[in-house]
């Protein structure tokens, strides 16, 4: 199994979990981060003085996913995100050695 | 404490300005008017409001996360000291009488409100209400001061700077303008003095000025300029100001100290001067960085009030006008000004705001004053030019001594406690550090 | 403005309806009443406060968090450019005198408060003092319409539509039916024009109305209905309505324009209406939903306080309770009526809270006038039936009117500047995209 | 009420004190005195603020985040309640005249305050004016009590316990010391009743009581004390104790009924007592835990108002100060005593602060109304001894009762609709389960 | 090493931290998310109008543990965290190749 | 490639964050966490009574980096974040099996 963990721009989280249960991935987890990378923050303007804002807020979205859909689920994430403008941002992939349902106990793929 | 400045002047022969202004004084001697007390006593509630909570959310969302409590806490720890002082002797600094002093200072007569009854009248209203009405001033304007070194200082020394700020800085300076004393009719300027409605010298020149000396002693906040995170919330911000608007109807129009026209005037000019000015800063913003924010417009708001106010029982709508246009636009390229081309980190810009504001006012003062402008006249021998030298005398005088003082009173609590938290106290944030408090835990 | 409209009303013989609800015009003319102008400038802080911070936080918790910093810009947008648009020549417009015209409005002669001295008198009070209480009306009126397309509109559209219906529904409208025009006594609808106390038609009528055109035409949010996000803080909800709740007092019982029994009654009956409404509310939603909410017993408040708001100078404690218990009933059953059934995304709920209370309570004021059931009576000459009608009539001329100019409005603003952000910005919050800031960092 | 309550006293021929309390009086009879009537009406304007949105701010920003909306909803669903409950019989019980049984309770006779016509007086004020001033006292009173079982109880309990509290403890109580009943003068204390200005006993006393029996029968909140979290949003609580305070005017300098130097003095040693105990508070924390915080300056300060609230129509500036000390210091040291020593989860510390408050500026009043110590005097015949004796029969009648019947009505809602929600809905929070809302979405 | 990742009920936080500590593993991360599984977000209604919420709140922890201890860990999460309930959570296995106590820069299992 | 998951003193991110960047890697993810390790929490005292805060506050970084680039890594994220009191964090280095840059669909080390 893998764990996807993707950071995308919070206007897209929408648009990607159609996408993911389109995938008949039917769980996921989210969060608010904060991150940079080519998009390198931004400045705001308050009564004339400019601030630094060097974090761009993002959302984060973690799936775990068995091996066989982890490719499609990438891609699917990858198009539902992509605005093609700097700050789309990333997917990584991670190995995921166990997987388990708190509820049932079942464990492995059938536990996602 | 108009009344009796009209009083004195009425002596000096202006009657028939004065008149116009305030009919309350026509009323047979010694009789209370029982519907401008309670026009002074909603004008208190008001003007309390505006810092508590008022200018303590204004501030507070202006500021990081992690210092937000500590913001909250300089005013209202400001609020209840300066209560307490004003009751031990501050106001009988500014309003007693000082016999040969008076032209400095206003004695120790009144000191814990002595021989002051309650049946005791100041004017027609009870002299406990213009004590309550007057100490809600004396609140709010050590309260303004704390907008220049927000996020480093040590609270030790807001307390002791508050102390010493009320006493050698407001109240002296209150007495000279509005208790009879030497910027006062018949004092060191002549026959007419400073005209000062409601606190433009008294309240934002001299907190203005104290900021900016402040900001300097002090120093910047670590990463000043560029590493400064923006507002943490401009809905308390915004909360703030529309909250220091409605209660600034009371510091104007209840500076009438009557339920009347003059009151009714004064609100007119203080409401279109905040909309004027809110508006002029909206439309520079949107001009000059393309968009328009709302901690701009509330900022052009205050700048607004602050200008208006010496001005606000003496003018007509044109004069309420040109306040907005002036102090929107003025203070709008004062603010940047200030901190950039001087580098001065006076962090929530009060003497950008409140002191060129209150200085721009103060001069308007003098020309919208004329009834050709639609102004409520000058007193009696005294035209837009002579007011207009009368007034910057005042300023001098309020700024300088300000400045002086200040810097005098911060070094020594520079030595006794210690004026700055540490560097990593700072970067932690004030609330954890010194209070023990976080803002939210959501 | 009750005044003026009761001496004519006297004139047309309605002398014992009047002489019970305003004892003030007894006192010998040109009198200033100093009890009843503390009143109005005690009224006129609360009504501004209504709008600035109350509505517009009332508003911004119900949003999303990426638009909140929008809302609260839109009404304290809406706030200044009211105020001076007022001093400019709504008041005129308004309160003015036609002349030939007036029946259709009140000329340009008071364009500017020309005129208008500081000594000038509105019935007992000072005509500023009643000049800026009116104009504490005109500026909530465009901000609750703020409710129906937030989240999707343009910020100059805001402020040009603003401008634009305060010119052309607000203030013609408040003409027709307090400043002496076509709707009131001795207009189109007969001896005895419209009763409206405190705004059923010119507020929340015309606001209500036009806010529902202005949601068809601008059209629905993105994911309407089923993606909407819930709102993001009741808790600012809460705080807001609150603020509404108090600020009411002033907007109902300063409506009197005196400081007496008639004052007292309508602050009575405008508190057991809110309080009504809101436990009706609470219980609709208790047996429909299987549990009361925060969100719903706050709008069964505005909605019982908008209902009774035209009644509140005429009816008894049963008109209140009755105003409430209505008021609260079917603006629940019309709320999600109007965003299901028809699918209109009046966003905020402004017709079916406002709009339908507003026309709720006019009628309502008809009947419960009448002294049988607590009233202090009808015009002479007048009865529930006959009332009732001119009440219809009312509702009706008002209701076509906001409707038409409104849709021109838009159409015309659509053109001119376009009504809607783009998809994007729309998904983006307005907050960051178009006022270049966010609501918290915490 | 102190009007009619003084009519009696003045009967009873305590003249010097009166007068001097209330020139009002001296008015020829059945005149509508404007001035004092504006004043009431912007008291009852902030009093209600007080609970809506003050005290509710101010205890949901103690709680945890999970459940901040139940304890707004708490409030306002209180106020709505007692609201119209007020007007169907409670005002009657307290204010009307219960011929026979009058020494314990006023009848009926002025349920939907039957016979109130708008011109209706009571001393000089209208009787619908005084009928909305008091009934703010009545939707603050229950209001205080919903700390004491914030986090854990059922929202129908709430709704029960205020409708049966109310009718049971507050209306009675009220009428026997405010009403003319069995604590006022020529009661069964004597010719010299109780003297509470504002409500010591009627609000303080009653509520704190209460809270602390329904803390002990509803029981601790899981995790007490060791788990429970700190206040999620210290800077909710600031915003609604600044509130308390600007809305405490209309309650302390309101209870004169006119606008005159008694309630200037009142509004005086309210504020002074406010100022002084949020200091002492301060100070102590500091002094204890090494750091002053923000939510320790604020109880401090709710804890002077309370104290002062007895005695701010009857002390001077002195009595200001020492009720400032003596209620922020006594109750600095009640509040951790009553939850660790005692271990009662008091939650927000209802007795501890409002209760024991209370005790102490109804004590203090009889001391401090000596003209020696700056007071305003006691009746004709009363010594400080005397009224010492009178004030703690009033606290030991108003305590025992407040405490049998809160414990009556709480056995009797546990077993008609329960009093606690289950574990796992007090660990989910009530805001989801029971209100189907969350505060916050950022 | 392992990196355990739970999603897990809010209201369990502290049981799982009690449930965790009893086996000696003295550190963990906690943070606030969003997600959804079998338990598919809900409807909240405001003034009659259905809002449907996808994501329902959630508590992430993330511990890092030795090889031993993994298993040991996995179940005492599950058994503190496990209601029966739909929506009960996840537990997530990952391989964890370092771990670096900043403090002391002691490395490997004694870092934890 | 490496995922590096540091838990730091939230006063240490701008360090941290300069640090990185003078290495040249150009991208991160950041988050706000409570989590408890040596540092055992602690208490609050308001009213005169005792809260226990179990959880304290700290920033949760997350940066993808290539391989080569990891040492270093996480030696400088020491370096920067450590004040050598208790409670100064901890990194955890993950294996990070791919990286996509969603904007380009690049992946592998140079999507970072
Ligand atoms: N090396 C990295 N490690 C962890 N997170 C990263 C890294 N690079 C980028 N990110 C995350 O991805 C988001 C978008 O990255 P960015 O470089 O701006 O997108 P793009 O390069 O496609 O324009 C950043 O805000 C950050 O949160
Ligand atoms: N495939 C997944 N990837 C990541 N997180 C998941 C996944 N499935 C579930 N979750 C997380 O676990 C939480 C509970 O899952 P859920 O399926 O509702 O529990 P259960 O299936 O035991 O009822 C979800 O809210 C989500 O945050
Ligand atoms: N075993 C662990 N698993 C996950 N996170 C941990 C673990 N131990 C510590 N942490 C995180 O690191 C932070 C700092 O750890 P701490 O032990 O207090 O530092 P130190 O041990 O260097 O004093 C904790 O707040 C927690 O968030």
């Amino acid at each position: 199994m893998k764990l996807l963990i993707a950071v995308i721009k919070p206007s897209k989280l929408d648009e990607v979990r159609e996408a993911l249960t389109s995938l008949g991935i039917e769980g996921m987890t989210a969060s608010e981060v904060k991150g940079y990378g080519r998009q390198k923050g931004h400045k705001e303007i308050y009564r004339g003085s400019e601030y630094t804002v060097h974090f761009v807020p993002k959302i984060k979205i973690e799936v775990a996913v068995s091996d066989e859909l982890a490719e499609r689920a990438v891609q699917s994430i990858q198009d539902a995100s992509r605005t093609g403008q700097i700050g789309d941002g990333k997917i990584f992939v991670l190995p995921l050695e166990e997987a388990v349902r708190i509820r049932t106990g079942e464990s492995g793929a059938e536990a996602l | 404490m108009r009344t009796t400045r009209l009083a004195t002047a009425i002596a000096a022969g202006a009657a028939a300005f004065v008149l116009s202004a305030t009919p309350a004084v026509a009323q047979e001697a010694g009789a209370l008017n029982g519907a401008n007390t309670a026009w002074i006593l909603t004008s208190t509630a008001l003007v309390l409001f505006m810092t508590l909570p008022g200018l303590a959310l204004f501030y507070g969302g202006l500021v990081h996360t992690r210092n937000v409590l500590s913001v909250l806490m300089h005013c209202f720890a400001i609020a209840c000291l300066a209560s307490v002082l004003w009751l031990v002797f501050l106001y009988s600094i500014a309003f007693g009488d000082g016999g040969g002093a008076n032209a400095l200072f206003g004695g120790f007569d009144k000191a814990f409100l002595a021989g002051v009854s309650v049946d005791a009248l100041w004017g027609d209203i009870p002299e406990t209400v213009f004590f309550m009405f007057q100490m809600t001033f004396a609140i709010i304007t050590p309260a303004l001061i704390v907008g220049a070194f927000v996020e480093r200082i040590r609270f030790l020394a807001v307390l002791w700077f508050c102390a010493l700020w009320l006493t050698f800085v407001y109240a002296p300076v209150a007495h000279w303008i509005w208790g009879g004393g030497a910027l006062s009719d018949g004092g060191w300027l002549g026959g007419n003095g400073v005209r000062d409605f409601a606190g433009g010298i008294v309240v934002h020149v001299t907190a203005g000025v104290s900021a900016l000396v402040a900001a300097m002693v002090i120093g910047q906040r670590q990463g000043f300029p560029g590493e400064i995170t923006p507002p943490h919330s401009p809905v308390l911000t915004m909360m703030g100001a529309a909250m220091l608007w409605v209660g600034w109807f009371g510091f104007n129009a209840g500076s009438a100290l009557t339920s009347d026209g003059n009151a009714g005037m004064a609100m007119t000019v203080t409401h279109i001067s905040a909309a004027t000015a809110s508006l002029t800063w909206m439309a520079l913003e949107w001009l000059r960085y393309g968009r328009a924010s709302l901690v701009g417009i509330v900022t052009g708001m205050v700048a607004g009030l602050a200008t208006v106010t010496p001005a606000s029982g003496f003018v007509g709508p044109l004069g309420g006008l040109v306040c907005g246009l002036a102090g929107g636009g003025i203070c709008f390229f004062a603010t940047p000004w200030i901190k950039h081309r001087l580098g001065i980190d006076d962090s929530l810009d009060v003497f950008a705001v409140h002191g060129v504001g209150g200085m721009t006012g103060t001069l308007l003062t003098a020309v919208f004053a004329a009834p050709a402008l639609g102004g409520l006249g000058h007193a009696a021998g005294a035209t837009v030019g002579s007011q207009l030298l009368v007034q910057l005398g005042g300023i001098v005088v309020a700024a300088v001594w300000s400045a002086l003082v200040t810097l005098v009173i911060l070094k020594l609590i520079a030595v006794a406690v210690g004026l700055r938290v540490s560097p990593e106290v700072e970067i932690e944030g004030l609330d954890i550090t010194t209070h023990g408090e976080r803002g939210y835990s959501l």
